[in-house]
């Protein structure tokens, strides 16, 4: 379904004044994720794991390599195809305060993705609403909720609305880009609960973006570590968390701190 | 720490309930209220209006402050008062059209600017920073001198040095925003550059720039003034303050009350507008609300 | 910190090409006759052609502007149609007067201006805080021009403290001139009493001169100390023991002048426009006055020298104004 | 058993706000002996953050007022001490981490300056920190304890990094140097809060081992407050879960991780995922948290309580005791049941 083939990224270059340092973000990755299969990608900060969420939702163009989508090369596309390509690709931020816009309506904010590819997905405006009512039931609000401001919500309704937002130009491939980091866990667990019945339901193929080893373990079939812009190890959930193969990926798991007070690396020395 | 989610609208209400307590900000908002009423009929309740076109009564010359003439009259006989009224109106006129102009241009450019960044951002920030090394007084000062008197060239020459604030505003406000989540989000769902910045950026930057926009009519209706004062802009007999005060500068101390009464409606105007300002601040600025 | 200064310093070429850029498309390219403008409201026919050759206005604006820039750096800043010399030379015999002034209004309103906006800060809310807020905004909102018309009817026309205006009594004998700046040169003189008088005269000026760029710095000043109270580092100092009076003297004061100096670049434009207002009214012989005698003569040159002038002095406190951050502010050195 | 270091005892906050007065903590009870690490856990809002804050009375009042309750630290009741008594007791008695290293380091001054002034500090009241050192030389001696702290939390070359401004360290190192300032002034008590959260995973098991090896070395008890129970399971020998501004149940970090007692405890353990967590079922908790201003009688969890039943909304509900330091707060437990 998405295929990053030896994917480079550099930032920096000229500008009218002065010149600004190259920086590497991105260097030979290669990463695959299959249709109807949630892919985790970890790394800590500065790990360019967002640099690669940028490229794969057409925000950034990678500087080498390619990036398929269903066969298609994302970085050949013409404007129009590139608007088309967008409908199927979307993504859930982290912050769920900061991903809806402060003065639109729920209704305008979820709506909004079907106005843009309104001649694609032939919605008229009434229908519209419909289905934006349709989206917030799945995603386990209600038609009540049409009308009102994201400051009305609380963090996990919010991140419910932008899940909904995320689905309404019916995509494929759904960025995951550490949705649950800023929840409480509580919140965070009917979240996951949420994702984990979504991507049953609708056989969505995604692409989850996290620091937290526990959560990728949970719910993603796949899952690939990145270091300083290269990926250290690849493979299913299973393999890499029981017997991982690079040191970067073991180092990692030994330092994620664990629930269990029998197993706490500080008593175990 | 606290739950953060109705943060925002009792934000606002409080912002208000703030608003109306303030004395001061609800005084500041009367004032621009009337001296808003006044600049709309100020010719029509003054009680000389012939002493606008420039009619002289030299038999009354200089009278003191009393019934007839509450404020006197000055070296014409004229009725300092019915001045004083007139001149709300091209003062207030030229400072709002003077901050309109300026913000129009100001925001355009800075949007402009912080949206696209890279080179047009560069080349059009220099040319702000450019405009903003000559003091924005020097500079209308320059201008008008060049373009010749009259109220028209007036507010172009301070317009003219007006529109890089607001254009240094927007552009870090813009820049602020257009990396937010809900901007990308709608980037990402395909967006065109006019949705992204009429739906998303600016209403979310609008309020600064409200809050700018009544400090800067105070400040304008200064630098009109000023220019009256030192005798470009507005010529007599058109009644404009700072003209008012800079005649009336060779009757003091004997004849005060011709120097006074203008120099007072040139500093309640301007209070009042800082007030307001002020107030609206507290209104809308998250940050500044401590 | 020495190359930052180097390349500071090295920055202001282009900035000072900008400002010529400016002045030169303010003369020329605004619609209006610029030799007619020029060559004054009582020129012959001859003598505006006369300019016009000398302008060269037949050629094309970039051969136009290198000839005035050219120009400019030979000290070739125009004639003035009133004093009929040289506008350098009129600059020259002016600048150390303004200077004077707005050395000493700039100097006044920060000595002042940051104690007493931290006192705010800390008395917050309370009323010496609320006070400070009304008067300081009360300031602001007063024209320069009428507060010191006001102090001349107070303090030298009805209680006859100090003088109406001027720089230095007719007659008295000057101190030598060293650095143009009276007080400074009478102190170098070993001359008390001038120094007095100077004082004196310069007294009203820079007091009505200072009091809008004073209560600017008091509210700035307020705004960023409440501003810093408010960061993390300052719990963490609290939480560490270290005393109300230590985290407010040092470790927030530093932070707050910081910020403030920022501001304070901005507003010295403010400050530098007013001294055409002030010398206007104290008949303070400085540049400002220069300019206001040329607007009502309609000598065009003279005022394009000011606005370049002072264009530069607002470029260099500028510069100054960076170095004195980046002295506070490691970070800032870096950029 | 050894004199609680810190003992907290039915302590009541309200805080004023806009919409009313919040009761945000209701009656805390917490003790923490030298040599125990006590994880202080709990989800937004819910108060940790407060508590701790209380223990060097940084709470701003006016808009917060303590309506009842004590602090006792070493004995003596905080509540009723001075600003200046309180002054004499922070940094010396106890030390304080926050959460973000990159805004709790004042950037214009070197981490030497910062350091310095904090040992200065503590050693006006107790100058054997300084080794005694008579007033002329108590800055150099500040220093050279300062250097000698740096190398403790593992800055290397501290003699000659002393000297740098915060921004030129990685934030790991930020919080080390936090540390260092917290404990230079030799406190017994040491409180964090949310110390790891900004950082790193391979960053945070650093510093945590940081934590513990100072701990155990200098026999500090520590406040640790943290929302991540698998930090909590790492580091401490002991937890307190707070809901809603209660701690609704404490003890031995094995007892109360491993046989939760509390409803609300067992919800928030489920909600975490672990190795094994089967896809899908994981369970979130219904519900919102009840508002603080005008809360409900009673237990605050009942409305979200699945075995909530009218006796819960009686009271507040007393914590029944489950074994040596186990106990919780629910009407549904009997004594001794684990």
């Amino acid at each position: 379904m998405l295929r990053i083939e030896n994917v480079g990224k550099t930032f920096g270059g000229a500008r009218l004044f002065g010149r600004g340092k190259a920086v590497t973000a991105l260097s030979d990755v290669t990463l695959h994720v299959p249709r109807g299969q949630s892919v985790g990608l970890v790394g800590e900060s500065g790990s360019g794991k967002t640099t690669l969420a940028r490229c794969v939702l057409l925000l950034d163009r990678v500087t080498s390599g390619r990036i398929l989508f269903d066969g298609t090369d994302l970085s050949r596309l013409t404007r129009r195809e590139m608007q088309a390509m967008r409908a199927r690709i979307q993504i859930v931020f982290q912050d769920p305060y900061a991903s809806l816009n402060p003065r639109m309506t729920v209704r305008d904010t979820v709506a909004e993705p079907m106005e843009i590819h309104r001649h694609r997905l032939k919605l008229r405006a009434g229908g519209r609403t419909d289905r934006v009512v349709e989206l917030l039931e799945r995603v386990g609000l209600a038609a009540q909720h049409l009308y009102r401001f994201p400051h009305e919500f609380s963090g996990g309704q919010r991140q419910r609305i932008g899940i909904a937002r995320a689905l309404a130009s019916a995509p494929e491939l759904l960025v995951l880009d550490e949705p649950t980091s800023a929840l409480d866990v509580s919140v965070q667990a009917q979240i996951l609960t949420l994702l984990t019945d979504l991507q049953a339901q609708l056989g969505l193929t995604t692409l989850f973006i996290s620091h937290d080893l526990a959560v990728v373990r949970y719910i993603c079939d796949r899952v690939a570590f990145l270091h300083h812009g290269r990926v250290t190890e690849e493979g299913t959930t299973e393999e890499v968390f029981t017997a991982p193969r690079s040191d970067y990926a073991r180092a990692l798991l030994a330092a994620m701190p664990n629930p269990d007070p029998d197993r706490s690396f500080l008593a175990r020395g | 720490m606290s739950a953060s989610l109705p943060r925002r609208r009792s934000g606002l209400r409080r912002g208000f309930y703030r608003f109306r307590q303030s004395v001061l900000s609800m005084a500041g908002l009367a004032v621009v209220m009337v001296l808003l009423l006044v600049a709309v009929c100020g010719p029509w309740i003054a009680p000389y209006p012939q002493d606008l076109s420039g009619a002289v009564h030299t038999a009354i010359r200089f009278q003191p402050p009393g019934p007839a003439h509450w404020f006197g009259t000055n070296e014409l006989g004229q009725d300092v008062f019915s001045l004083v009224l007139a001149g709300t109106r091209i003062s207030l006129l030229s400072g709002i059209a003077v901050v309109a102009i300026g913000s129009a241009v100001g925001v355009l450019i800075g949007a402009v600017a912080g949206f696209f960044g890279g080179l047009i951002d560069d080349g059009l920030m220099r040319l702000v920073d450019l405009v903003l090394t000559i003091p924005s007084l020097i500079l209308a000062m320059a201008v008008a001198a060049a373009l010749g008197p009259g109220i028209v060239n007036m507010i172009a020459a301070i317009a003219l040095s007006w529109w890089p604030g607001y254009a240094r505003l927007v552009r870090a406000e813009v820049m602020a925003k257009k990396n937010e989540a809900f901007v990308v989000a709608s980037t990402a769902a395909g967006a065109g550059v006019v949705r992204l910045l009429w739906r998303h950026i600016l209403p979310n930057v609008l309020s600064p720039v409200i809050v700018k926009m009544s400090l800067d009519v105070g400040f304008a209706v200064l630098t009109v003034a000023s220019l009256g004062f030192i005798g470009i802009g507005v010529r007599p007999p058109a009644a404009e303050w700072g003209t008012l005060l800079a005649v009336a500068r060779g009757n003091i101390p004997d004849y005060w009350w011709t120097a006074i009464f203008p120099g007072l409606a040139i500093f309640l105007a301007v209070f009042a507008f800082n007030l307001l300002g002020d107030g609206l601040r507290d209104l809308l600025d998250p940050k500044a609300r401590r | 910190m020495l190359v930052f200064i180097v390349r500071r310093v090295l920055l202001l070429i282009p900035v000072m090409v900008g400002l010529t850029l400016l002045v030169f498309a303010i003369t020329r390219l605004l619609p209006g006759d610029p030799a007619r403008l020029a060559a004054g409201p009582n020129a012959s026919p001859e003598q505006i052609q006369q300019i016009a050759r000398e302008f060269g206005l037949d050629r094309s604006l970039p051969a136009q502007y290198w000839a005035y820039a050219t120009g400019l750096l030979r000290g070739d800043w125009g004639m003035s149609i009133y004093s009929r010399r040289p506008v350098l030379q009129d600059l020259e015999a002016y600048l150390p007067a303004t200077l004077e002034l707005v050395l000493a209004a700039m100097g006044l309103a920060v000595a002042l201006g940051i104690p007493l906006g931290l006192l705010a800060a800390a008395q917050r809310n309370r009323w010496p805080d609320m006070l400070t807020s009304v008067v300081s905004l009360g300031a602001i909102s007063m024209p320069r021009f009428f507060l010191g018309l006001l102090f001349q009817l107070c303090f030298a026309m009805a209680l006859g403290w100090l003088p109406l205006g001027g720089r230095f009594p007719l007659g008295e004998d000057l101190p030598a001139r060293v650095s143009g700046l009276l007080t400074i040169d009478a102190l170098l003189a070993g001359d008390l009493h001038a120094f007095g008088v100077a004082l004196q005269y310069l007294t009203l000026p820079a007091v009505a001169m200072s009091l809008s760029p004073l209560a600017t710095i008091v509210r700035m000043m307020r705004a960023s100390t409440i501003e810093v109270l408010h960061q993390d580092y300052v719990t963490t100092e609290r939480a560490l023991g270290l005393s109300r009076r230590l985290i407010l003297l040092k470790y927030v004061l530093k932070n707050a002048v910081s910020a403030t100096l920022t501001v304070i670049g901005l507003y010295f434009g403010w400050l530098l426009g007013g001294t055409v207002l002030v010398e206007t009214v104290f008949d303070w012989p400085g540049i400002g006055l220069y300019a206001t005698s040329a607007v009502l003569t309609q000598d065009f040159m003279p005022i394009v020298g000011v606005t370049l002038c002072i264009g530069t002095l607002f470029v260099v406190g500028n510069l100054l104004i960076d170095i004195a951050i980046a002295q506070l502010n490691p970070r800032a050195r870096l950029r | 058993m050894s004199e609680p270091l810190l003992r907290i005892a039915d302590l009541h906050l309200a805080m004023r706000s806009f919409d009313g007065e919040a009761h945000v903590l209701n009656g805390i009870e917490l003790t923490v002996r030298a040599g125990e690490i006590w994880g202080v856990v709990g989800e937004t809002g819910c108060g940790k953050s407060l508590t701790g804050l209380s223990v060097s009375r940084l709470v701003p009042s006016p808009p917060a007022r303590y309506l009842s309750g004590q602090i006792l630290l070493e004995g003596r009741d905080l509540l009723r001490a001075t600003e200046a008594e309180m002054r004499a007791l922070r940094g010396r008695r106890v030390g304080m981490i926050f959460q973000d290293p990159t805004t709790n380091l004042n950037p214009l001054f070197s981490i030497g300056t910062q350091l310095i002034d904090v040992a200065l500090h503590a050693a006006r009241h107790s100058p054997d920190i300084l080794d005694d050192a008579p007033r002329g030389r108590r800055r150099r001696a500040a220093r050279a304890l300062a250097v000698r702290m740096l190398e403790k939390v593992g800055i290397r070359d501290a003699a000659v990094r002393i000297d740098d401004y915060p921004h030129q360290f990685s934030g790991g190192m930020r919080q080390r140097v936090l540390i260092a300032m917290a404990l230079i002034g030799r406190p017994r008590l040491l409180v964090a809060d949310e110390p790891t959260t900004a950082l790193d995973v391979s960053v945070q098991a650093q510093i945590l081992q940081l934590i513990y090896d100072l701990v155990r070395e200098r026999g500090l008890g520590v406040m640790f407050i943290t929302h991540n129970l698998a930090v909590v399971a790492e580091l401490c020998s002991h937890v307190a879960v707070m809901y809603a501004g209660n701690v609704v149940e404490s003890g031995d970090v094995r007892a109360v991780l491993k046989s939760p007692a509390h409803p609300y405890t067992r919800a928030l353990l489920a909600a975490v995922p672990v190795a094994g967590t089967r896809r899908g079922s994981l369970a979130g908790l219904p519900g919102t948290v009840p508002s603080l201003i005008d809360p409900p009688p009673g237990c605050r969890f009942a409305s979200r309580c699945a075995s909530a039943g009218p006796d819960c909304l009686g009271g507040k509900p007393p914590m029944v005791p489950l074994g040596e330091t186990h106990q919780a707060a629910c009407l549904r437990l009997t004594s001794g049941a684990g």
